[in-house]
């Protein structure tokens, strides 16, 4: 009884964001254009601190962001602010995580694994973490960057840790590398104060648009994200593994 | 001396008493002496500088003659009172802390008497009112400074709203202009009228915000029911004479439907005031303890006062005036000689007192004085303004509240003089035989405070006087006043004379009791019936059952309080209602929730549009 | 020398990860973020800064302006405040606690949407983390989900905010809303009140507040009473009083709700025996009334409140917090005389409680003057008596309450110090020399009001222009 | 059609949220909400015949039709959030599991 009105109710909200979105915007439909003025079509022209005409991919130097990837120009620059931001809170979740699973007390022992699953994972843990790191440091270029890469490192941990048994990170290296890249993230920014008058403002020329060496400070940005990430997500990861086991 | 530093040195007082209690309380109750003696003779010295005005920090204060009369009073009760503390401190969980609050709630009622604008109102009735609760709090019962808080706060809040709503038609917070300015607005008026005089009603314990009066007077520590009552019951007085006054009631209310001149709204009002009189009355009949059933009697007797202020005419309103003063000199010292039996005895039930009038003869005298005047016999000074009451209410013609009245003051005969005949009469308990008279400190204010019952009763003239200063200064024509007589349209009253024949009757009635005074002391118990002794002393003891017949005619009577403690549980139950609705440790069920305020937020912004 | 106001959140946060590096001095590290903030806070630009150097409507950037300036200062000086109260319970959350602090600056600073989504992320995390404390995970459990709906709801309808606006920006947002019909803008405003309601205590948001609060401790329970809800309503008062300014239809939705809260808190308090939980509904009442302020427009009277609000939890919920880690309950029932052999905390609270009330010569009589004087110049009659009904009942429950702390005693006999619980030392000496001194603030806000309301709105900034021009409205009374 | 089905995964995650007792599937639900709400917000970025949002060989110039960056990179911001609200609920799960040897909220009572 209690489903069925959970599931009626569900509908009818459901009903109601239909309405209401299809109200202001088309439900079936998508837009043709990006609003005119606004703040991505500013962010794609590149353009937000004035008109510098025509971003052409591998000679327009200088450019405002030098980015080639929008994405990653919005994420590491535009809206760079939002992304320590969003750092802090996957840090605040490992903080989190280790703060309560710490205090907790001993789970179930792991079952032993297999060899063939242990020497394949070593083989495939570089492969996989130089996989990430390369994602990261070309995150203004290509889809990815420090998120995806730094995921791609902790799931190079994670292998380790359900191929073996005895695996143990080490979580308090782990600790101290996000501490440093976070502080590192807001050095920069503070770096950006004082020689630019804005925090986190690109202080670094930005180089043609394509070449590894452009954007600025953004490539610096996502190798400490992917860092950060990578070592935040494996010590969540840790977190939890050790708090099975403890014996 | 201006009336800034009579504020700030008694506030000053009062911080160094709290100092001073802190390393001997005694010392520490002998500054509320001094502070509140220094208070009263420096208000009586402002008399020269009444129509000045003075403002201190952002409080403006405006000097009236009123407020003056009012202070007068208020400082006679504080300042004969306090000489009672030094000998209660013993009993008090805070004894630093009583006497700051004495002395501060002291300065708070003078702030409301003299303000000029209702922020400085407000800000020193609300002073008083915290003080006073927290004192409070400190004797008998808990349940008694809630009371007393709740209630007034309900008169406090519909204050403030009167008084905002005020400001906000006419733009102004000073008394006068803001009320002045309400012409314009009849339909706000009255809103304004009902909610602003609703804190006074319920300090001086009009029905229905009664209630407080029998526990916080009968509970407080002995030392502060005098003060609650002879004076802080009279600035909800103040405020009511506010709202007919400042709020030119009959002006404004003038072109609405009336009752024999009376327009309906000030009608109602003083009906209110009338059903307070008879039913203070007899609650009063009814108690078991002395200080309970003064403080019914300060209900009833609240129900005079506020009728006559209400009439705002000649003859009415200076009764109302002039019963300001009396009841407050006459129930202070009734208190007062509670508190000095209770301060021998321990006690203030009446059940457990008798012949008191052979251990401390002067509290007696002190106490039959004081219901005289409360009672309203003649020659004491209650007679003289019920007088001027009734006569009031006679020329306009008033027969409901006018039999209402009547029957208060036939009512008063039958309840104050049960402590009389329990405590003071009777049998002595042998407990009590060793028992003496209070001290010299002690029965100084008590014999002060019967010798100004005295002389209200002997000469009214002289605070008639004052009382027709401020009816010239209200534009209410004084009531006429010849040498030592008062002179209504249906006849006069010449106090002095009535006592003379009083004062005659009453002789020759001690000498008679002198001559025959041949009586012979047994014990109480020593006695028997049907051939068995009696072993229930209460049964034996006058204030048992004393008026048990006629009580049962209205023992079924609604009780207000009851209404009170639904309306809490009301409120209780909104609240067990919104816990069990809104805060579980199930997400689900806020979740759900938040969809369905979604859902009908929407729902009533589409209806809406 | 006035400093960039990025540094109110720069220098927490990259304290917070320097603290995870040096786990060993990470107390004094918490001490020094806190403190420097607290000084810092008074020395920042005001005016608009945009971040990363992009021309603002653009970029993110942060606003300090009178609204934010009050907020900052209120957030920084609590904090400081909470942590001297409970120094011991505060050291282990030291980074949480830092970027927590850095997280409720930026909600408060922000200028843009979806940083402030962020933001209030960081701040609902380290909520979450701090409710811990109360060892009743299912609580932060609840918490925690119907933080997350929330913050979907709030997403979805700043999505669809852009999706008609293209712009996060809420300057421009205001401006380009304007231009939208009110049937359009319902769904999104509704979503991002219910977004925002769950942090600002809200019903029906606010069902994690009993089992959070009502398990805090003297730390957590001042950091989520007075801390976290003033910060979420400074953020209800930027949205709802200047970006998303409601229109008469969802402005009656939200205001009803609002009022709603103010009522069913009031009741709930009144019904309440045990301290904690009594002070947390009263929380919820209040956040109710400084909604309704902002959402009617009434910038100024609500600040009042929310300032009232905070100062008067901090001292009151460290008081109840120490209480009950003292006797293992907070029934105020059983708590007797608690007040009496500890008097000066016992002043402080009483202090608190009277000027939540409203009591004349306190800071909270400005407040509620400034509320009633706002509606009653509109010509609204209903809510200020909503408002003073809700302050009747209030009144008799802090009252209840301090009666029974302060004076033991059986019923019919005199007040005994005797039958009072309890030891000489329940308060630790810094936490009543913080409460004392916020009392102390108190009661000379009250004294000096004008002082005060310029600390508050230097410029009479908040009070818009047609609002009455009463920085504190006392002085009216002697100039006419 | 995209816009529609991410709405059914919000309607099917409060509906999660709604009908079951156990805190690992109402985490589920949240994620199934979140996962939705994020497939809103690229759906609404979507431009119809907009490229990638990457300048490259194929599409050098700025001035070619592209999708919106910011919902994309907004998504990107929140995923990040969701895990970590998604951790840091897994733990809160472990500890009532610990503290209740249960999952199932139902079972806990009057927790307070």
């Amino acid at each position: 009884m209690k489903r069925v009105f959970a599931g009626l109710l569900a509908v009818a909200f459901g009903v109601v964001l239909l309405l209401g979105i299809s109200a202001s915007t088309g439900l079936f439909s998508y837009n043709e254009e990006l609003l005119d003025d606004s703040a991505a079509s500013h962010y794609i022209a590149k353009d937000v601190n004035g008109d510098t005409g025509e971003i052409i991919f591998g000679e327009t130097m200088d450019a405002e962001t030098g980015s080639a990837n929008m994405v990653t120009s919005v994420i590491a620059n535009y809206r760079s602010f939002d992304t320590l931001g969003e750092v802090t809170v996957l840090f605040l979740a490992a903080l989190g995580v280790s703060l309560l699973a710490g205090s907790m007390d001993k789970g179930r022992k792991r079952r032993k694994s297999g060899f063939i699953l242990k020497v394949s994972s070593g083989i495939l843990f570089p492969l996989m973490l130089v996989t990430g790191i390369y994602i990261f440091t070309h995150g203004h270029l290509t889809p990815g960057g420090g998120f995806p890469g730094g995921s791609m490192i902790a799931s190079s941990f994670l292998l380790l840790y359900l191929a073996d048994e005895n695996f143990r990170a080490n979580v308090r290296g782990f600790k101290i590398a996000e501490g440093i890249a976070g502080t590192l993230y807001v050095v920069l920014g503070i770096i950006g104060l004082l020689a630019g008058g804005y925090f986190l403002i690109n202080f670094l020329p930005t180089g043609v648009v394509g070449n590894l060496f452009s954007g600025g400070i953004i490539p610096i940005v996502y190798v400490i994200i992917g860092l950060k990430v990578g070592s935040e997500i494996t010590g969540i990861i840790t977190d939890m593994f050790n708090e099975e086991v403890k014996a | 001396m201006n009336l800034n530093l009579i504020i700030i040195i008694t506030t000053a007082v009062a911080l160094v008493a709290y100092l001073v209690s802190k390393v001997n309380d005694k010392a520490g109750a002998a500054m509320t002496v001094v502070g509140s003696l220094f208070a009263l003779i420096a208000v009586f010295l402002l008399r020269d500088s009444i129509g000045t005005e003075i403002t201190l920090l952002y409080f403006n204060f405006n000097l009236t003659v009123t407020g003056w009369y009012f202070a007068l009073v208020m400082l006679m009760a504080y300042s004969m009172t306090a000489f009672f503390n030094p000998f209660w401190m013993k009993k008090l969980i805070y004894p630093a802390g009583y006497n700051f609050l004495y002395l501060l709630s002291m300065a708070g009622t003078l702030g409301v008497f003299f303000a000029k604008d209702f922020i400085t109102l407000f800000v020193f009735w609300e002073t008083v009112v915290w003080s006073s609760a927290f004192i409070i709090q400190m004797g008998k019962s808990r349940q008694a400074a809630y009371v007393y808080y709740v209630i007034s706060a309900i008169g406090s809040m519909a204050t403030l709203f009167a008084i905002m709503f005020a400001y906000g038609t006419t733009g102004t917070f000073v008394i006068n202009d803001a009320f002045g300015g309400l012409a314009a607005y009849p339909g706000r008026a009255i809103v304004i009228f009902v909610t602003f005089i609703a804190a006074g009603m319920a300090k001086i314990g009009i029905f229905p915000f009664h209630v407080w009066l029998p526990f916080a007077h009968g509970s407080a520590p002995h030392t502060f029911s005098p003060v609650l009552s002879g004076g802080l019951v009279k600035m909800g007085a103040f405020v009511a004479l506010l709202s007919v006054t400042a709020f030119p009631a009959y002006k404004i209310f003038g072109g609405m439907a009336s009752f024999r001149g009376i327009p309906l709204p000030i009608y109602f009002m003083m009906a209110l005031g009338a059903i307070s009189i008879v039913v203070g009355t007899l609650m009063a009949i009814k108690q078991e303890d002395a200080k309970k059933l003064l403080a019914y009697s300060s209900v009833a007797n609240g129900g005079y006062i506020l009728i006559g202020l209400l009439m705002l005419d000649q003859v009415g309103f200076a009764g109302g005036l002039m019963h300001i003063v009396n009841h407050a000199v006459a129930s202070a010292a009734a208190f007062l000689s509670i508190a000095a039996v209770a301060y021998r005895t321990g006690t203030t039930k009446m059940s457990e007192m008798g012949g008191m009038i052979h251990r401390m003869p002067i509290t007696y005298v002190v106490y039959l004085i004081a219901i005289i005047s409360m009672a309203g016999i003649p020659p004491m000074g209650g007679f003289v303004s019920k007088w001027l009451i009734f006569q009031g209410l006679a020329d306009k013609g008033l027969l409901f509240i006018a039999a209402t009245a009547f029957f208060g003051s036939i009512g008063s005969f039958l309840y104050v003089f049960r402590p009389l005949s329990a405590v003071f009469l009777g049998q002595t308990f042998t407990r009590d035989l060793n028992k003496k008279e209070v001290g010299v400190f002690m029965l100084f204010p008590m014999v002060v405070l019967t010798l100004l019952s005295l002389l209200t009763g002997i000469f009214p003239n002289i605070f008639l006087r004052v009382v027709t200063e401020i009816q010239t200064s209200l534009g209410v024509l004084p009531v006429t006043l010849a040498e030592n007589t008062i002179v209504t349209n249906n006849g006069f009253l010449d106090a002095f004379k009535v006592f003379i024949v009083f004062g005659f009757g009453f002789a020759i009635a001690f000498v008679l009791f002198i001559a025959r005074r041949k009586s012979r002391r047994v014990e109480l118990m020593d006695t028997y019936t049907s051939a068995e002794f009696i072993h229930t002393r209460e049964l034996l003891h006058y204030s048992h059952s004393f008026y048990a017949p006629f009580e049962r005619l209205y023992e079924k009577a609604p009780d207000t309080m009851k209404l009170y403690h639904k309306a809490a549980v009301k409120i209780s139950e909104i609240g067990n209602f919104a816990e069990a609705i809104f805060f579980g440790i199930k997400p689900a069920r806020t979740v759900l929730l938040v969809m369905g305020t979604v859902l009908i937020g929407i729902i009533a912004g589409g209806v809406l549009s | 020398m006035m400093f960039n106001p990025v540094l109110l959140i720069a220098i927490p946060l990259g304290l917070a990860f320097i603290a995870v590096i040096f786990k060993k001095i990470q107390k004094w590290i918490l001490a020094l973020g806190i403190i420097v903030n607290a000084v810092l806070v008074f020395f920042v630009e005001k005016g608009e800064t945009a971040i990363g150097g992009f021309k603002i409507p653009f970029g993110i950037s942060l606003v300090l302006d009178d609204f934010s300036a009050a907020g900052v200062i209120l957030i920084n000086i609590l904090a400081l405040a909470a942590i001297v109260i409970a120094f011991k319970k505060a050291e282990k959350f030291a980074p949480v606690i830092l970027a927590g602090l850095a997280g409720m600056n930026g909600m408060i600073l922000t200028g843009d949407l979806f940083n402030l989504f962020v933001f209030m992320e960081i701040t609902a995390i380290s909520a979450y983390i701090l409710s811990s404390e109360g060892r009743k995970p299912a609580q932060s459990f609840n918490y925690l989900v119907i933080g997350s709906v929330g913050s979907v709801f709030y997403l979805l309808g700043l999505i669809l905010l852009y999706n008609q606006t293209g712009t996060l920006n809420m300057v421009l947002m205001t401006e380009k809303t304007g231009f939208l019909e009110q049937t359009v803008l319902l769904l999104p405003v509704l979503l991002i009140f219910v977004g925002i309601a769950v942090e600002a205590k809200l019903l029906p948001m606010a069902g994690w507040v009993r089992g959070v609060l009502g398990n805090s401790n003297s730390y957590t329970g001042v950091m989520f009473a007075s801390v976290y809800s003033s910060a979420a309503l400074f953020v209800f008062g930027r949205i709802f009083s200047q970006v998303l300014v409601p229109g008469t239809t969802v402005g009656i939705v939200i205001i009803t709700i609002a009022l709603v809260t103010f009522a069913a808190g009031q009741a709930s308090a009144f019904r309440s025996k045990s301290l904690r939980q009594v002070l947390l509904y009263s929380s919820i009442a209040q956040s109710g009334l400084a909604a309704a302020l902002f959402a009617t427009g009434f910038v100024f009277p609500a600040v009042l409140v929310v300032v009232n609000n905070a100062i008067g939890k901090l001292i009151m919920f460290s008081a109840a917090g120490s209480l009950e880690e003292k006797y293992g309950t907070d029934d105020y029932i059983g708590l007797g005389g608690a007040f009496n052999k500890n008097t000066l905390t016992g002043i402080a609270f009483t202090i608190a409680a009277l000027s939540l009330t409203g009591l004349p010569l306190l800071f909270g009589f400005y407040a509620k003057l400034n509320v009633l004087a706002a509606y009653l110049n509109q010509g609204t009659f209903f809510v200020p008596a909503v408002v003073l009904l809700g302050t009747i009942v209030e009144g008799a429950y802090f009252i209840k309450i301090l009666i029974k702390l302060w004076a033991p005693g059986k019923e019919g006999e005199w007040a005994d110090a005797d039958q009072s619980v309890g030891d000489k030392r329940i308060f630790s000496y810094t936490g009543t020399i913080a409460v004392i001194l916020a009392a102390v603030l108190v009661v000379l806000s009250g004294l000096l009001p004008d002082t005060a309301g310029k600390l508050i709105a230097p410029e009479g900034g908040l009070l818009g222009d047609d609002g009455p021009a009463i920085s504190l409205l006392i002085q009216k009374g002697g100039d006419q | 059609m995209i816009k529609f089905a991410s709405l059914l995964l919000i309607v099917i995650g409060l509906y999660g949220i709604l009908s079951t007792r156990n805190v690992i599937k109402i985490l589920v639900g949240i994620n199934v909400m979140e996962i939705g709400i994020n497939i809103f917000i690229i759906a609404i970025g979507f431009v119809n015949g907009g490229a990638a949002p990457i300048l490259s060989v194929d599409n050098p110039g700025s001035l070619l039709k592209f999708v919106d960056p910011v919902a994309q990179a907004l998504v990107l911001t929140s995923i990040v959030i969701g895990l970590g609200v998604t951790a840091l609920g897994l733990v809160f799960a472990r500890k009532i599991h610990k503290k209740h040897g249960t999952y199932d909220l139902s079972e806990i009572g009057g927790e307070s």
